[in-house]
């Protein structure tokens, strides 16, 4: 589709410099686990399905494709016109080399187990297979023949997820280190990269070669690595960075009316888990106090302060399924009330005997707003219920060891779905689950998941998703906080920025217009 | 002719934590041309301190020079700039400092702390002034004076470093130089070789020599005029003869009576002078030397005495010589009272 | 010839126990390099990912394998920079850590030594009141909030220098700053202290006879005789600054080595945590062994080892 | 022999032992009088002992002299500027800084006082014993050589990975900091020392009370660490607010004092983001505490380093 | 009980001087009477400082045997070596350098005391006062520090100091060569009088040979690091049999103007580098007797007379 320039842009350069905040850890796409290589790979690569502007998959490398009636076995044609940055074709051999090298347990992908939804693929990964039973196949150049393990209904979205993009088989083979430099490196989407300084700037410019580079407008993107809030938004205000996210917490208040400000959600949710086996959260009528006596919504307003939305449930807003949100369906499982809540607490002394308060603890992992919502916390829990929270933090690694250690009676943690579903959410609190780290199992909810999971009408899928839910906001092993969000200043001089939901933005379309 | 030096009722005082210490309380002398004028005196009397005070050395902080001038070559020394007294020290007064253990940069080498002068006020290059420096090395008796150039102060013996600082003085031919024991540490072929030298560039160059001693066989050998100073006051002043052998004032005359006599053969308990010198943090307001004078008067404790001219040029400060005081017939023979 | 060996093996010795310790604390404390993936990931994967590290085998294992590779210079590959291995990241961040380090050192040495100097000939006085008010900030402000103040004065509001990233001379001056501060400040309390002893010396009255300028006094005798504390203070104020400091290179985005040393710990990276210290180590090692040396190029008297006199 | 003519009775001989011969006028006084009285004549050390007792004050009473504790939030009420309600304003969780900055005084203070203390006793022992020792004969090297290669061992050793395995073990809390500081806190101390000690042990004072068969301990006690005192002073002056940063580092780490108990160092911490949004209260107040602190910490030892050098001229 | 105190033997102190060795001492070889007072005289460089503390244990000897008390010093057990350190005093060049102006002069002369456990408590208040009133000074200089006295009296607090620990041997290095000359004469009866009702030995360095004749028995004198002559001090100076002895026996400057000046023997030439000593007699380069034995062969140490030995070839 072509964009017709304003004149405005015309004789304007067209280039933008973003933050990445830290160094890309990888740019290969088969070891790149974290959002800010993701951030380059989606400019630098196309998989068989793309994002479009307003977030949905749409094909891309992929130019046609043949479902079996089983739903099992996809044979996707390539576009002729897909090429590699150096001008060479892309070839449907590059796709299964790519995916069988994520899937060598050799290479140690950390997300190999995204691919586990094809055939033999988690077999060979766990090193219980051999590579020639994983279903990905190239058929001749252009045609690609993936055959799943089971049915899946989301595999447009899967596909257009990094570690399905392909990778060039002769430049990777030749070269173990290929993706470590920017003179080594093959792309086949919009961007090349074209410069690469180590914990400093990742540069990448239109691809020439790209089939589409008539619907790319940003001709050039700078990355600065500036890890510092307090840096990277005065570079921000010196016009150094045109486009930087997670402000410090002390401007939002004085950027929120600025037009540059920009808030997105971010499908996650800030909460406190309860050891359900530890005193005094052994006593669900405690846990719900606990839940009952806080106000979220101070918390968002004066602390957060970045368009976060105080959370009486878990799943965030921005599931949608049928046109609906999954949220909206049920906003609120309970309401704050005080008194409501100091009644829960002197009931839950009775059933346990206990004659005073036992000794809590809030143990959170170093951050400074992890701090000031702890504190906000403890002083909230004092006032409306006359309980004195210790608070305790750690360094996060040893948080993480801590808390898997179950040695907690109050943790904070985050979750952030993988993909914007309740399924991944919701997974948290399994019985079997690594994650959850409270002691709570409810049979009822695992199997209501297990059904969900298996459910193809997605009406009912959903129907059981919010079962589950209840289930779990009934027992309330945890207290939720807030919906995350994303902030962003952007440079009034941009246009056509896209900020997709629990991705960075995709400036591809967007121009420069002074 | 006029003189070179002329120092007139210097006063200088430090403050201490204790109160004032009034280190010079009003000396004055003067030093012709090609004259050496030998000063002798106790221990803490502020021989040092009148010294410094000619070359501007005392330190800014804590120590005031609270009267009298220093004219130098008709120049009021006190009133000169920082910068016009720069170009003087060094190169037309110099001085051999006391203490040589610690005069000495412990981190420098020898032939450089020697050298830096004659390129400050020659204007010399370096090798120039390291031969100028290896030459006054010789001059001033240190063998090697190659192998000692680089060598540090802490590797020289006592001697040796008080001969640096000879050599340090000499480097520029002063016109006046400012010797403050220099020969203490010197054994006496050294020392009479270093006094030989003295009196060379006196001869030669007219060079004036403010000579600060304890040893009085070397202001026989050396001076001209003596001044004897006790407490921070100028006690006796005269020519050699006039001191070392017709002293007025009990306190050099218990100087001279110190001395062993070596010719003896047979060995004699010393005489020394009993007691120690008042301190100048509260000086007495007669004579100083009262409480340890055996000629001490009623009038000594309450009265200092004004410079008395015993004879043409020597002067003592001593009630003994007012008319009224009790005749001393016979200083030699003056032994002490039973003891 | 025989000293010499005899420190180098002392030297090896020390890196070998710190190797070994720094090794054996890494391992005890809490977490590893995949504690934050391993809530996702299937055990298998997880396996996986510590097979390429070695991580699978059993420490005394990977210890020796560790040592191994230590000798022939190998550090290792970064597990958190999965493509790049420990010899590269400090080869490219050391140039950088360097630059600004020695530039912050000579600043804080020219700067420090002055502002010293002329407290203490101003003993008491305004003057020396007023470099010790600056010395006392440059030391109670940390260089944590002097950056950003200076980045906000002097790079947004006044637009003279960039705010921050590595590239032109620029660049360099507004972290040499700030890296030098606390540095600068502590070497003109060191300088004043010993230069207010020096100046009662009598060889300062010696220097002064000669008709000296007082810039010569000073420089030629006084300084020489009173660097000594801050020639000790430098020993490892000099290892730190060459390998680069977190804060500052955090604060300006400086592509430096600084950051390693502590994200490496924060990410549990073995291999750069090992890497980086032992780098550090030599560094520092070999610093203090040339400062050892300058004691007595400084003070001849000094005497360190009782081989001959 | 003198003729006694004495028509003057001045002029009439002394009677012996009038006069003291050998006399010190000097008034004496004990040691640690004398010490006392010549700090207190030093207007620096009073200005400095002034300004700490203030802060002292202030620390044990400026908590109890606002209606709010150091933990009373106000949300709504955040980020007020100073005025006669709260004298320095508040915080962005709206609690009032007075409070808040004289409590954290006492933890910043105590952690000041501990680092110094830390540093006087491992420090000037490590220098000292090492300075001391080397150049004095094989055991000596092996001494000072031993020691050195600890404090490189200790330094080299990730100090970071070091209070991440105290966090295991420990609880977090003042005592925790303290051990914390104590690992490597006095490294630069002792090389500082020990540096001092090889230049002024070659004094000859130092050969004459070795000569006397004086131990080496009480050599180094009573003749080296004297004479080097002015440098000791400023080391530990500047210990002081080092220790104060630290312990916000080690409470990032979690072994610091737990909020919301206030430190200096962690409420300086915590206000970085005012210099971008202007609240300056929130920075200046610990801040200045701190430089305030030093300032005074380095004027009474300056003060303190005059009044004790016996030789000193006094202004 | 031997009659002699100390024998040394063939001593040697040498010191690295860049490449070279410089011998500071060489082969010196005397003995010192129990009860006497040995002075030693010569040129500046010579060595005496260096055989003095090397004697007292202040330098390590090169080579060479002290025997003291009929026991080799080298075989001494740790406990008799802190005994002979202790018995064995040294008083010092310089009395500033020497006393520690920061303790006071009461400490500093109860430090050997202290280290040798000799008294504590009233016992050693009580020796401190009986040790100042013995050197002339008064029980209540104790309290005062060193600079507020005189150079006499600082080097009679140097000599108390020794005397503490109950010496029986002291090195004086030129302890009077810093005084007036009525100091001097206090310091050399005080001297004398401690010897006699002590029954202190003495090794006396000294530059003033009227000083050094009055108060010793005999006298040896030192050039370029060796003995040129050692004899009773009556002997030696009326009969000085060593060119180098006359030589310095005429350059004695008299303190009187009209008394004839006796012919001063010149020396000729430049004293040579204890580097690179000449060979044969060290004396021979300005030796106005040098002969062409003198360069070929060290001259013996030999006995010319009874008690008077000398090392030279003209006899
Ligand atoms: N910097 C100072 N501070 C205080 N008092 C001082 C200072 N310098 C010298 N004095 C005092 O001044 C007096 C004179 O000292 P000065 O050095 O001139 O004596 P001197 O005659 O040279 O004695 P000596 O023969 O021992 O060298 C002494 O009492 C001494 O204590
Ligand atoms: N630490 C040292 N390093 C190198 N050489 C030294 C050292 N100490 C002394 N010397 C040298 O040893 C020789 C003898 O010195 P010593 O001090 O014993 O002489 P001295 O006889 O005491 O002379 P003086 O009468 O001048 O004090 C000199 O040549 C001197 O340079
Ligand atoms: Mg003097
Ligand atoms: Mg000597």
């Amino acid at each position: 589709s072509g964009n017709s320039k304003s004149t405005s842009t015309e004789g304007v350069k067209q280039e933008i410099t973003m933050n990445a905040v830290s160094e890309p850890p990888s740019l290969d796409p088969a070891l790149a686990t974290d959002t800010t290589s993701g951030w380059i790979l989606d400019h630098l690569y196309e998989g068989l399905y793309m994002k479009n502007k307003s977030g949905d998959s749409v094909k891309g490398l992929a130019k046609g494709v043949k479902v079996s009636k089983d739903k099992k076995v996809y044979t996707f044609k390539l576009r002729d016109d897909a090429k590699w940055s150096d001008g060479d074709p892309v070839k449907a051999q590059d796709f299964e080399y790519a995916w069988k090298h994520v899937l060598d347990p050799k290479t140690g992908s950390s997300f190999a187990f995204y691919m586990y939804y094809i055939k033999g693929a988690e077999a060979y990964n766990k090193g219980k297979g051999s590579v020639e039973d994983v279903g990905v196949k190239a058929l001749d150049d252009k045609t690609l023949q993936v055959e799943l393990a089971a049915p899946i209904g989301f595999i447009e979205k899967l596909l257009s997820f990094w570690v399905y993009y392909p990778v060039k088989k002769e430049t990777a083979e030749g070269n173990k280190n290929w993706a470590a430099e920017a003179k080594d490196y093959v792309s086949n989407g919009p961007y090349k990269l074209t410069e690469w300084k180590h914990n400093r700037s990742v540069v990448i410019e239109k691809n020439k070669s790209y089939y589409g580079k008539d619907d790319v407008n940003m001709e050039k993107v700078t990355w600065k690595m500036v890890n510092d809030a307090t840096t990277y938004y005065q570079m921000y205000k010196s016009g150094e960075l045109d486009l930087i996210q997670t402000l410090p917490s002390d401007v939002i208040n004085q950027e929120k009316d600025n037009k540059e400000y920009k808030v997105t959600p971010y499908f996650g949710t800030y909460m406190y888990m309860f050891n359900v086996d530890k005193e005094p959260f052994n006593n669900q009528k405690v846990r719900e106090a606990f839940n009952l006596a806080i106000d979220r919504k101070m918390i968002t307003d004066k602390i957060t302060q970045a368009g976060e939305k105080p959370a009486q449930a878990f799943v965030p807003y921005g599931a949608e399924s049928g046109g609906k949100d999954f949220r909206k369906e049920k906003e609120q499982y309970f309401q704050e009330d005080v008194k409501k809540a100091k009644q829960l607490i002197k009931e839950a002394m009775k059933e346990e005997g206990w004659s005073q308060f036992p000794e809590t603890e809030l143990k959170y992992n170093t951050l400074d707003s992890n701090k000031k919502i702890a504190e906000a916390v403890q002083e909230m829990l004092k006032k409306n219920l006359g309980v004195d929270v210790k608070l305790t933090n750690q360094e996060w690694k040893t948080y993480l060891d801590t808390t898997k250690q179950k040695n907690f009676q109050m943790a904070r943690m985050g979750w952030i779905g993988i993909y914007v579903d309740p399924t991944p959410i919701l997974d948290y609190y399994l019985g079997d689950s690594p994650n959850n780290r409270t002691n709570w199992v409810n049979p009822k909810y695992d199997k209501l998941l297990a059904q969900s999971k298996t459910e193809q009408n997605e009406k009912k899928r959903m129907e059981l998703l919010h079962q589950a839910e209840n289930v779990l906001m009934k027992d309330l092993p945890f207290m939720p906080v807030y919906y995350y969000s994303n902030n962003y200043l952007t440079s009034s001089k941009f246009k056509g920025v896209v900020y997709p939901v629990n991705r960075y933005p995709y400036v591809r379309w967007a121009e420069k217009t002074e | 002719m006029a003189q070179l030096l002329e120092v007139d009722q210097l006063k200088v005082s430090f403050r201490s934590h204790g109160g004032e210490v009034q280190a010079v309380r009003g000396v004055s002398f003067n030093i012709g041309h090609g004259e050496v004028l030998a000063v002798v005196g106790e221990s803490g009397c502020g021989k040092s301190v009148t010294a410094q005070a000619i070359m501007k050395l005392l330190p800014k902080r804590g120590c005031r020079i609270k009267q009298g001038s220093i004219h130098f070559d008709g120049k009021d020394l006190l009133k000169l700039s920082g910068k016009e007294m720069k170009q003087i020290k060094g190169s037309q007064i110099s001085m051999v400092f006391q203490d040589p253990m610690t005069s000495l940069n412990p981190t420098m080498k020898i032939g450089i702390q020697i050298a830096e002068g004659i390129i400050k006020h020659k204007g010399l290059n370096k090798t120039q002034a390291k031969a100028r420096a290896l030459e006054l090395l010789k001059l001033a008796g240190i063998p090697n004076p190659e192998s000692r150039y680089n060598q540090y102060p802490h590797e020289l013996s006592g001697g040796m470093r008080q001969r640096v600082l000879i050599a340090i003085a000499l480097a520029c031919d002063p016109k006046l130089l400012i010797a403050d024991e220099p020969t203490t540490a010197l054994d006496v072929t050294i020392q009479a070789q270093i006094l030989d030298l003295m009196k060379d560039l006196q001869h030669k160059f007219g060079t004036s020599i403010m000579l600060i001693t304890h040893d009085l066989g070397v202001v026989a050998e050396m001076a001209q005029n003596v001044i004897v100073m006790y407490a921070g006051i100028v006690v006796e002043s005269g020519t050699v003869a006039d001191i070392l052998e017709r002293p007025k004032h009990p306190y050099t005359m218990g100087l001279l009576n110190s001395l062993p006599n070596y010719e003896e053969g047979e060995k004699e308990r010393l005489i020394p002078i009993e007691g120690s010198p008042p301190d100048l943090y509260d000086p007495p307001k007669g004579c100083p030397f009262a409480a340890r004078c055996e000629f001490a008067m009623e009038i000594c404790v309450g009265e200092l005495p004004e410079p008395f001219a015993v004879n043409d040029g020597h002067h003592s400060r001593c009630w003994l010589n007012d008319p009224r005081a009790p005749k001393v017939t016979e200083f030699a023979a003056a032994g002490r009272d039973e003891s | 010839m025989k000293f010499i060996l005899k420190r180098l093996l002392t030297m090896l010795l020390t890196i070998w126990v710190i190797t070994t310790l720094t090794f054996v604390i890494m391992h005890t404390i809490p977490g590893d390099p995949f504690s934050s993936d391993s809530d996702v990931l299937p055990e298998e994967v997880l396996n996986n990912m510590r097979a390429k590290f070695n991580l699978d085998k059993p420490l005394p294992f990977q210890y020796l394998l560790y040592l191994k590779n230590l000798a022939s210079f190998d550090l290792g590959p970064s597990i958190e920079s999965e493509t790049r291995n420990v010899n590269t990241l400090i080869a490219e961040g050391l140039p950088v850590s360097a630059l600004l380090g020695f530039q912050a050192l000579v600043i804080a040495l020219v700067f420090g030594l002055i502002l010293g100097i002329i407290a203490s000939l101003f003993h008491n006085r305004t003057i020396d009141y007023a470099a010790m008010t600056i010395a006392i900030l440059g030391i109670s402000v940390p260089s944590f909030i002097l950056a950003p103040l200076m980045i906000k004065v002097f790079a947004v509001q006044w637009g003279m220098l960039p705010v921050a990233s590595w590239g032109t001379w620029k660049h360099t001056i507004l972290p040499s700053v700030a890296l030098a501060a606390g540095p600068l400040a502590i070497i003109a309390r060191f300088t004043r202290s010993s230069m207010l002893e020096v100046l009662k010396q009598n060889y300062m009255k010696t220097a002064d006879a000669k008709g000296l300028g007082a810039a010569g006094i000073v420089v030629k005798h006084g300084i020489r005789n009173a660097i000594i504390p801050v020639v000790s203070f430098m020993g490892p104020l000099v290892a730190h600054l060459l390998t680069g400091t977190f804060v500052i290179e955090k604060i300006f985005a400086i592509p430096g080595l600084g950051k390693y040393f502590v994200d490496s710990i924060f990410n549990r990276d073995y291999p750069v945590i090992l890497g980086t210290t032992i780098f550090f180590s030599v560094v520092l090692i070999v610093t203090l062994f040339l400062i050892d040396l300058s004691y007595r190029l400084i003070d001849p008297r000094i005497k360190l080892s009782s081989r001959g006199d | 022999m003198l003729e006694k003519a004495s028509h003057d009775s001045l002029f009439r001989p002394l009677e012996k032992g009038r006069l003291k011969k050998e006399e010190i006028r000097r008034p004496g006084v004990s040691q640690a009088k004398e010490s006392f009285r010549r700090v207190l004549k030093n207007k620096l050390a009073v200005t400095g002992a002034i300004i700490l007792l203030l802060i002292l004050f202030f620390a044990i009473f400026g908590p109890r002299m606002v209606p709010y504790s150091y933990s009373d939030q106000s949300l709504a009420s955040g980020n007020l500027s100073p005025d006669g309600k709260h004298w320095f304003g508040t915080d962005d969780l709206g609690r009032d800084m007075w409070a808040r900055t004289w409590y954290g005084a006492r933890i910043s203070l105590t952690i000041g006082v501990a680092a110094a203390l830390i540093d006087l006793v491992v420090g000037l022992l490590v220098g000292g014993i090492s300075g001391y020792m080397a150049g004095r004969g094989k055991l000596g090297d092996r001494i000072d050589n031993g020691l050195m290669r600890i404090v490189e061992i200790l330094y080299s050793i990730p100090y970071l990975l070091v209070v991440i395995l105290l966090l295991v073990v420990m609880k977090p809390g003042l005592w925790t900091i303290v051990i914390a500081l104590s690992i490597t806190g006095w490294v630069s101390m002792a090389r500082v020392v020990r540096g001092q000690i090889l230049q002024i042990k070659q004094q000859e004072f130092v050969a004459a009370a070795q000569k006397l068969g004086t131990p080496h301990g009480a050599i180094i006690l009573k003749h080296l660490f004297p004479n080097m005192l002015g440098i000791i002073i400023v080391n530990l002056t500047f210990t002081i607010p080092n220790a104060i940063f630290a312990e916000a580092f080690l409470s990032f780490i979690g072994l610091g004092v737990q909020a919301p108990i206030a430190s200096w160092g962690t409420m300086a911490n915590d206000a970085l983001g005012v210099i971008l949004s202007g609240q300056w209260w929130r920075l200046f107040f610990p801040g200045f505490m701190i430089s305030l602190t030093m300032f005074a910490f380095n004027v009474f030892g300056d003060g303190l380093q005059d009044a004790l050098d016996p030789h000193q001229a006094k202004d | 009980m031997t009659e002699m105190l100390l024998e040394v033997e063939n001593l040697k102190k040498y010191f690295n001087v860049g490449k070279h060795s410089l011998k500071a001492v060489d082969n010196v070889s005397f003995s010192v009477r129990r009860g006497e007072t040995l002075g030693l005289v010569g040129e500046s460089g010579s060595g005496k400082s260096t055989l003095g503390r090397t004697i007292v244990g202040l330098n390590e000897a090169t080579g060479g045997k002290m025997v003291f008390e009929g026991r080799d010093v080298s075989t001494l057990s740790k406990k008799e070596k802190r005994k002979y350190n202790r018995i064995v005093q040294m008083i010092f060049q310089d009395p500033h350098a020497s006393l520690n102006p920061r303790m006071k002069v009461g400490d500093i002369i109860a430090e050997g005391m202290d280290a040798h456990k000799l008294a504590s408590g009233k016992e050693r208040m009580h020796r401190i006062f009986s040790l100042l009133e013995r050197v002339g000074l008064q029980g209540d200089h104790a309290k005062r520090y060193p600079h507020e006295f005189s150079g006499g009296q600082r080097q009679r607090i140097g000599i108390a100091r020794a005397l503490a620990v109950e010496p029986k041997f002291i090195v004086a290095d030129e302890p009077i060569s810093a005084l007036d000359v009525s100091i001097q004469a206090q310091v050399i009866n005080l001297m004398e009088d401690l010897q006699r009702e002590m029954g202190l030995t003495f090794l006396f360095i000294a530059h003033d040979l009227g000083m050094v004749k009055h108060i010793s028995d005999r006298i040896g004198v030192m050039y370029l690091g060796s003995f040129m002559e050692l004899a009773d001090s009556g002997d030696l100076f009326s009969e000085p049999l060593h060119p180098y002895t006359q030589a310095l026996l005429s350059a004695i400057p008299a303190p009187t103007v009209s008394r004839e000046k006796q012919e001063r023997i010149i020396l000729k030439g430049d004293p040579p580098s204890p580097i690179s000593p000449p060979s044969g007699c060290r004396f021979r380069t300005r030796c106005p007797h040098a002969m062409e034995v003198c360069a070929a062969a060290v001259p013996e140490w030999k006995e010319i007379r009874p008690q008077h030995w000398t090392a030279c070839h003209l006899y």
